[in-house]
């Protein structure tokens, strides 16, 4: 069960023209660096990307937008990008902003096999709007939830610490984010790690996204690994 | 009149021995500097863990340690990660006994605005439409009045909501007030702050029962 | 935040009679060995069990039975326990049966929030008599599926491997199995483990429960760990 | 007529490379002994893991360590455990290529009973209703006829259902048959045969197009 590949170029080398993506990674922590940069060099164009943020100016997805390889972007949070406002405000991008646990879930529930699922977030907001609700007891009281859709994405396109031939994840720290959620949402998941080891290695309790999800791995190079907010305290 | 410190020290009163706490970004952030030492709160960074510490010294910083804010931080014993569904999964079951974060508008029935300013900010509600929807108890640390002077807590949110229903206390450089079914109730006065001027700072419904006492901030 | 009590019979002191419990394990892997002889000894009546399986007739749930503690059970295979098998055939006790994926899920939706999620088990047979039942889009076709709601247990009753005491849990193996979403799924969640230790001393990357799920936890004695159908090879 | 382990060695010949199969209880569990050398398929057990291998060598069984029949088992390299809720997921997601599994009856629209003997056997369906509805290819391993004689292959099942129109493939000690939208359709004849005894162990519609061959079993 061999799922590697030799690397970006060629994990990524059939995602065409109007594909939708899922994207882990939370604001710069976890990003697939060398999946973005291929994506980047191969040119491909009208992508819709789900991802909880859409990188900086010119790091993570802010290089797709830079390029304008994005038609879609579905995310949380957006704040650190003054080009994506730019293109937000303009009209040029279109755009889907979503609570973070809705966003979240709709990639697990993919990898659940929940068609939808429920949630609290976004009722009584614009979130809200056409979207079918449905009262349910909570604690003894009735309470209000949006029926959230299961994303339909083409790929997953994930950032691991280490993974196995078999496609096996282990995430480091905060890294996990959105990475594991989306590796089980994707039809095609790909994933990349800083560290790419034999079937056998990994202790079978400690993987974080089993195998079985994954279809296409390999170790990346020249991780970058930026710090979007270096807070530090003094000795 | 407190500063933002002044919020975050009386903000940190409401913390209880073995809460669950998720600070947001901002004022809420400061928060942890100033719950009481041996006090057991667990703080919940809703990007993936349980146990979030203090900045790390220089030169310790882990790009794949962050916060929510994406600020680098550090975690304490005890600490557990887990995957964004996994968190917002505990949060939406109501574990996490506590959230505070900032506003842009609150009004006097509880509804909460702080994501978007139509055709200007665009930023996006991050997991606060998350935390609103379903924390049992939310604190929101705000400015009394906008630049402009005008009033933040309000009859009717104008912007658009983050939630609604759901503050439960909130706590400005001017007052302390509890949100009833009633309207804002005012609970304590900032030092040096008198009755009159958060009256006149607050455009919703205002309840003043009896003495209001001023905050007592260590 | 010291989630620590002395013991089993200190962790179900407040278990009172007419409590729904759910009680980790598959078959007797992994099941609260200590949790169970302490309510056996203690003698509350009148329990629903929430439990994959009933044990067999001298071990695991299959004291609680033996001893009519249980007025109910709500599992997904009862084959192993003929004394169960008995009790359900004469009517002395009420069973639910239900899939195994929508008994695990509905503890897992608990501890997500998610009031009620949807699946196809079941459609079409006598487990979809008289619940809601909804189309949606799969792989292009539509499909039917029931929707099942959380459980909502008094208590959750869970073993772990290793623990610390900040009721963070680490499961070993297949004795995984229920006891992470009933850790989750559980008003008040009491987890027993072969070995608590410090917090601090547990790799916060490789934790399978978070501590934020536990609300007691003790270390047990004397786990017996019983298999039930040694089957092994030969040199 | 095949025994057991002839059906098993029949069905371990639709499994492909690359597959993640589950097995179900009885006739299924033998089919890993009979899956060509050199195919890279994984064996998910629905109690939590990935990567199934043999029974343990005597001595060496670990409580811990239980496929979904409760026997004690091994782990092959590239294994990864995962909790109930979790394998029931990648079911659901159809991530699992292809489900055997035994049946009492099996209806010619692929309908499957399983698990219940109204009044006289109630085991529970344990895993087989999930993984019923959303395996993309179901093998049943079953016999052609019970104790009595009577066919298990059905126009309708009698007993209580388990799925619906789901079974795509069944193996019995007698034929391999597809199941079609218009009924069973023999494939395959067991070593010695004859399509008449096949005729007259089905009970549900049966189609017979040109020479049927005799099954090859290494």
């Amino acid at each position: 069960m061999n799922k590697t590949v030799a690397n970006a170029e060629e994990a990524i080398k059939d995602i065409a023209d109007n594909a939708v993506l899922m994207l882990g990674g939370f604001g710069l922590c976890g990003i697939p660096e060398n999946c973005i940069a291929a994506l980047v060099k191969k040119g491909t164009k009208n992508l819709t990307c789900i991802s909880n943020n859409a990188g900086v100016e010119n790091f993570g997805i802010g290089l797709l937008l830079k390029t304008r390889q994005v038609k879609k972007m579905i995310s949380s949070y957006v704040g650190e990008n003054a080009e994506f406002e730019r293109q937000l405000l303009s009209g040029e991008l279109e755009v889907e902003l979503i609570p973070q646990g809705t966003l979240a879930t709709r990639c697990m529930a993919a990898g659940y096999g929940f068609p939808a699922i429920f949630t609290p977030a976004g009722v009584g907001t614009e979130v809200a709007i056409g979207k079918e609700s449905r009262m349910f007891m909570v604690d003894g009281a009735e309470k209000e939830f949006l029926m959230e859709y299961a994303f339909d994405a083409d790929f997953a396109i994930v950032k691991a610490w280490k993974g196995d031939t078999h496609g096996n994840l282990v995430y480091k720290d905060t890294a996990r984010n959105f990475n594991h959620p989306m590796a089980m949402g994707g039809k095609i998941t790909i994933a990349e790690v800083e560290e790419l080891v034999p079937a056998g290695e990994l202790d079978p309790n400690h993987i974080h996204t089993p195998g079985i999800y994954v279809h296409r791995i390999f170790q990346g190079v020249n991780y970058e690994k930026r710090i979007e907010q270096r807070t530090v305290r003094k000795r | 009149m407190l500063d933002k410190i002044g919020i975050a020290k009386r903000i940190a009163k409401e913390i209880q021995d073995g809460f669950y706490v998720n600070l947001g970004i901002g004022i809420p952030t400061l928060v942890a500097n100033y719950i009481p030492k041996g006090m057991n709160v667990v703080l919940q960074s809703e990007n993936g863990l349980l146990g979030m510490g203090p900045f790390p010294f220089e030169g310790e910083e882990n790009a794949d340690l962050i916060n929510a804010g994406k600020q680098t931080i550090t975690t304490v014993d005890g600490s557990a990660f887990f995957d964004s569904a996994a968190s917002f999964g505990m949060i939406r079951a109501r574990k996490v006994h506590l959230t505070i974060l900032g506003a842009m508008e609150v009004s006097e029935n509880g509804d909460i605005a702080n994501w978007k300013i139509p055709g200007k900010m665009v930023k996006g509600m991050g997991g606060a439409m998350d935390l609103v929807a379903s924390a049992k108890n939310i604190i929101v640390a705000m400015q009394h009045v906008n630049k402009e002077g005008e009033s933040k807590l309000l009859t009717k949110c104008e912007l658009p909501l983050t939630g609604v229903r759901c503050v439960k206390k909130i706590v400005t450089e001017l007052a302390v007030l509890d949100v009833t079914p009633q309207g804002f109730r005012l609970l304590e006065r900032a030092p040096g702050v008198s009755v009159e001027q958060i009256k006149n700072a607050t455009q919703g419904r205002l309840i003043i029962e009896g003495e209001i006492p001023e905050m007592v901030i260590d």
